[in-house]
């Protein structure tokens, strides 16, 4: 296993020597195969006692080759590919690469189109946060979140698979538009979901918001300052729990986001607790946007004219989204053939990792499960 | 019959008979108690559990048993042999031999001791051997560190359980368990109610020293794997489940003998009789509970998808209808029988009832961290019991010399630990970095 | 009955020695430990023989679930392997057997020149059942003062063993 | 039958006999399951990779033994000291109903003294595990 050779350290700012250890320090591995690093990551931590007096992420256990593999399809082979990036937030992904060939096509999709889309993608939002919630909550050691928050997860998935057929990989938006139209009572479905859901995520709040363990274990933990979230490049309810207004729906509107009410919730001190109330937040305002926008879905055509082969000009384009976990870019150069000549990802889980040894110094280890979970990784995005 | 033994060996046999039958049940009993585990955490959390072994999986622990005991068995290349193959054994020995002292009803029991209570908390105590020479031998970071830890929760919460019976043994007056509830039978309440705070104290106590959630750290999936378990598989690692278990019956043992009236009747004042006879609606109500379990059972059965398992529901109708037949027999038995059988399913009863408290705080909590373990149990616990244990002794004291009702005496010892409980909780907050600083 | 105890004396008096040869013998410390619990637990049994039960019990308790934890402890702190590999034995060794043995002379000739002292006094028929209130008695009358001081005594352990720690830990 | 050498009569209270042959049952019974399965059950050898100590998947580094944290020593003596205490507390509880005052006087001066003790651990830190 010559691991160090073919896996990439992404560790923080000043890296851990972990060949030179204290008198009373060990090296313990967390992960690639643990329980809670959520997927393969491996976390090396240098211990003090229980202390974590350093640490190290090794990642590129799943590595795919996802941009790589871009060079060798055609922009719409592509798609599907990025829906298996972040897993659990597909139709975000294909949000953010479908408008991406956009820009870089010089097209837009149809109102109708732009609608549906943003109605799907905060629903996944709502379906992202509700699997962060309920495996954050597991990792802690509540047993019983995950259960309903899968039970409304659950439902959501229901209305992808009655829109497009699938579940988690949805591939639910094409270039230039969408391939299928609404479904009869997807409005309806929609509206129910929403309505039911504000009582569900009380329900969550009940279990633990104010219960004495989940803030004894969150309160203080993984400290994330607003200036060392932006030097780090976070993005996403990471950098928001640390006092920062970004949200890229607000601050550069895609889709239809220009044309709904919704607050961007905030917090100060950028500890678990944070960002467990902004995401809960963030569920809270995702319903909202949902509600206007079913409302009122503009009629028309979903699909833009384009042609059946894409063969954009010349050039390069980067465009991002707010995925549920942070800024989600995508940065494609075009050599004026039917296949990309690069596809870069700024996946946002990657980058938001970084911070995960500037949050871990000085914790326990029971932190350290704490905080992989609160940054909400996705190891299908970090590793590509 | 009676002949054949010689009357040196006559005291002797019926005891021994209890140890065979214990060692016999009680991997079973824990067995389904795992499976009520399973089920009453599927309620909670919105679906079914185990339903396919066995209609509504009632055969579940068998098949698991069966699992267990075929699955290969490994031992680690680096491990310590010996003591990798000892530990587990100690594990399962003590939490087997606490139950020796336990009566379980006034009938059931095989050793009445006068040091009965500090006999199961010693025998108990020395299961944590089990623990930590089995995450030693297994020389993996992951099984140390759980065993540490484990160790160290253990003996905290040892001291802070321990600190929490004394109040009760104040009012016993004795560590045999029969006299502790023949105590609450003399005063006419369950010393739950005289002393909620040693009752709570031990609660919190002994959900720690059975290592359950929320302070199931040595084994705390999330972040040790499965601590000291972590290299066992197999038999090996069934039989520090079945110390599990067996030691949670154990405490709930402890708890409601010392606290819930053991094998005491609820309700012992209320002696309505069943018009015509002379049978106190109280006494009747096991056999109609069992004769209800029985009923519904038996609606169940047709309504099971296989035939096989219309029949094993069918059984199980017959067994509950069986041991309502002899809870009903009691009642027509000599006053000695009827209160063996009965004392056993109350004490039974409330052992279930502890037990399931300590599941619905698991699937309701989050887990604490170690060091807020530690603190609740150093900071919060130990000194709330000391408390406890001197306001319950003034108490005594003031009821000894103005001739204080029992209740009315404890009533401002209870009020006086709960300021003090509140004092101290405010208190529990994180320590700063700088008052540690200044505490070197 | 008597067959019985007596039976019962010889195994754990013969388990206590060979234990504790054993405890001594052992190069892996953590085995050392077991034995040394071993032995504790036979003399636990040896006072149970002699219907000291709250005794027997104090000895499990403390002894085997205190202090030898504590000893457990203090095993895992220290680096095994280091121990492992040190010499058993060293050079010095027959120095410390020759004091032994004269060690073992003196006791031998003070139990054959005190032999008559060793005749205790028999004992009663009826011993009290109730050991443990025997105990408290004793502890609450002739023995107040000691008791007391017993406290002062772990109150004196306490402060000393956090001192140590913590200039350890500092 | 008296031990020839020392006075004493040794006679295990006759409560223990039971519990010495339950301690004995206890004993046997996970051994012999333990033994009797080892036939029982498929002979399969483990080799490889299943041998190694469990550590996500990767090699351990280092011995998993030594080096752990001084607080568990703290615990484990402070323990010791109020496991003593506990124990003396038992026979005066037991016995509290006949010395009454005197005995809540003797106890108070007891917890007292290692009252203070407490409270200087608990503002000196000593109570914290970090």
């Amino acid at each position: 296993m010559n691991d160090e050779r073919t896996t990439k350290t992404i560790s923080g700012m000043d890296s851990v020597d972990t060949t030179v250890l204290g008198a009373d320090e060990i090296i313990l591995n967390m992960g690639p195969q643990h329980p809670s690093t959520h997927g393969v990551l491996r976390v090396k931590l240098k211990l003090d006692g229980e202390r974590v007096a350093g640490s190290e992420c090794i990642i590129g256990y799943l590595h795919r080759g996802v941009e790589k593999i871009a060079e060798h399809r055609s922009y719409q082979q592509f798609a599907p590919y990025v829906d298996r990036m972040d897993y659990v937030a597909a139709v975000s992904n294909g949000l953010g690469y479908c408008e991406a060939v956009e820009k870089l096509l010089g097209t837009e999709a149809p109102p109708r189109a732009r609608v549906v889309r943003t109605i799907l993608t905060e629903l996944q939002r709502i379906a992202s946060h509700l699997l962060w919630l309920g495996t954050h909550a597991l990792d802690i050691g509540a047993l019983t979140p995950v259960f309903y928050c899968f039970r409304e997860r659950e439902e959501i998935l229901k209305i992808f698979e009655k829109y497009c057929g699938a579940r988690l990989t949805t591939h639910a938006f094409r270039i230039g538009g969408l391939q299928y139209e609404t479904y009869d009572g997807f409005e309806e479905d929609t509206k129910r979901f929403c309505n039911d859901f504000a009582h569900k995520i009380d329900e969550y709040e009940t279990l633990l918001t104010e219960n004495r363990i989940w803030v004894g274990r969150t309160k203080g933990v993984g400290i994330l300052n607003a200036a060392d979230a932006i030097a780090l490049g976070v993005t996403g309810p990471v950098l928001r729990a640390s006092g920062v207004k970004w949200d890229l729906r607000k601050a550069q509107p895609y889709a239809a986001y220009d044309q709904y009410e919704f607050d961007i919730p905030t917090r100060e001190t950028g500890d678990t607790y944070d960002r467990y109330v902004v995401r809960m937040e963030e569920m809270r305002q995702s319903r909202r946007i949902c509600l206007q926008a079913v409302e009122n879905i503009p009629t028309g055509p979903i699909m833009a004219r384009i042609g059946k082969v894409l063969k954009p000009p010349p050039g390069e384009v980067y465009h991002s989204i707010e995925a549920p976990k942070g800024e989600l870019g995508y940065y494609i150069v075009s050599d004026g053939t039917t296949q990309p000549y690069r596809v870069r990802v700024r996946p946002p889980s990657f980058i938001n990792l970084q911070a995960f040894d500037k949050m871990a110094k000085g914790s326990l280890i029971a932190d350290v499960v704490a905080i992989i979970g609160t940054i909400d990784i996705v190891l299908g995005e970090v590793d590509r | 019959m009676g002949h054949l033994i010689p009357p040196s060996i006559m005291p002797y046999v019926l005891p021994v008979l209890y140890a065979v039958v214990i060692v016999a049940v009680l991997p079973l009993l824990a067995g389904y108690i795992v499976l009520m585990e399973r089920k009453v955490m599927a309620d909670m959390q919105a679906r079914l559990g185990p339903m396919r072994v066995g209609p509504h999986g009632l055969l579940q622990p068998i098949a698991d048993a069966v699992k267990l005991l075929l699955k290969e068995d490994i031992i680690p290349d680096k491990a310590d042999r010996l003591m990798f193959w000892f530990a587990p054994l100690v594990s399962v020995t003590m939490a087997l031999l606490a139950y020796s002292a336990l009566a379980i009803g006034p009938a059931f029991q095989i050793a009445d001791l006068n040091i009965g209570l500090l006999f199961i908390l010693a025998v108990s105590s020395l299961g944590i051997y089990g623990i930590v020479l089995g995450g030693w031998a297994s020389n993996s970071h992951y099984s140390l560190l759980g065993a540490l830890r484990s160790a160290a929760q253990l003996v905290s919460y040892e001291t802070a359980a321990g600190l929490g019976l004394i109040s009760v043994l104040l009012l016993a007056g004795s560590l045999s368990m029969k006299d502790i509830v023949q105590a609450q039978s003399d005063q006419g309440v369950w010393f739950g109610f005289s002393v909620p705070f040693g009752f709570f104290i031990y609660l919190v106590g002994s959900i720690a020293e059975t290592n359950r959630a929320p302070c199931d750290l040595p084994e705390a999936e999330s972040e040790l794997v499965a601590g000291y378990m972590t290299e066992y598989s197999g038999f090996r690692w069934s039989l520090y489940f079945l110390a599990e278990y067996a030691n949670m019956i154990i405490v709930a043992g402890i708890a409601t003998t010392l606290f819930l009236g053991g094998w005491l009747r609820p309700g012992a004042r209320y002696h309505e009789h069943i018009p015509g006879t002379g049978i106190e609606w109280l006494d009747a109500l096991p056999a109609l509970l069992t004769l209800g379990v029985a009923l519904y059972s038996l609606k169940l059965a047709p309504q099971q998808p296989v035939k096989i398992q219309k029949i094993v529901m069918g059984l199980v109708a017959v067994l509950c209808l069986g041991i309502a037949g002899i809870l009903a027999g009691a009642l027509f038995a000599p006053a000695g029988v009827m209160q063996g059988i009965h004392g056993a399913f109350w004490f039974m009863a409330k052992v279930f009832a502890y037990i399931y408290a300590f599941l619905w705080i698991r699937f309701t909590f989050p887990r604490y961290r170690f060091d807020q373990l530690m603190r609740l149990g150093w900071r919060f616990l130990i000194p709330l019991a000391l408390v406890n244990v001197i306001g319950v002794g003034v108490a005594i004291v003031l009821r000894q010399q103005f001739a204080w009702g029992p209740i009315v005496s404890l009533i401002p010892t209870t009020l006086a630990t709960l300021g003090v409980a509140m004092l101290l909780a405010k208190d529990d907050a994180p320590v700063s970095e700088a008052q540690t600083a200044d505490g070197e | 009955m008597q067959t019985l105890n007596q039976a019962l004396f010889i195994f754990f008096a013969v388990l206590a020695v060979a234990s504790a040869i054993l405890m001594v013998t052992r190069r892996n410390i953590v085995h050392g430990a077991v034995f040394l619990i071993t032995t504790l637990l036979s003399t636990a049994g040896i006072f149970l023989l002699l219907e000291a039960e709250f005794l027997f019990i104090v000895q499990v308790i403390l002894y085997v679930g205190g202090i030898m934890v504590l000893f457990v402890f203090v095993i895992m702190l220290v680096n095994l392997d280091v121990s492992m590999r040190q010499v058993q034995f060293n050079r010095q060794w027959f120095v410390a057997g020759a004091l032994a043995l004269v060690l073992a002379a003196q006791f031998l000739f003070a139990i054959w020149a005190g032999r008559g002292a060793l005749r205790l006094p028999a004992m009663a028929d009826e011993i009290s059942p109730k050991n443990t209130e025997a105990v408290a008695d004793a502890l609450f009358s002739h023995y107040m003062l000691p008791f007391e001081i017993a406290s002062i005594l772990l109150l004196v352990a306490m402060i000393g063993a956090v001192v140590m720690a913590k200039r350890r830990v500092g | 039958m008296r031990c020839s050498w020392v006075n004493v009569d040794p006679a295990m209270p006759s409560q223990y006999i039971p519990i010495l042959i339950y301690a004995l049952l206890a004993a046997a019974f996970p051994a012999v399951t333990l033994i009797v399965f080892k036939f029982i059950r498929p002979d399969m050898k483990p080799n490889g990779a299943k041998l190694e100590p469990y550590e996500c998947g990767v090699p351990p580094e280092g011995n998993a033994r030594g080096r752990y944290s001084v607080r568990f020593y703290m615990v484990a003596i402070l323990f010791v000291i109020f496991d003593v205490e506990t124990i003396f507390l038992f026979p005066w509880a037991i016995k509290y109903g006949q010395l009454g005052v005197y005995g809540l006087v003797t106890m108070l001066v007891f917890l007292g003294i290692l009252l203070i003790g407490y409270v200087w651990l608990y503002r000196k830190g000593a109570l914290d595990w970090v």
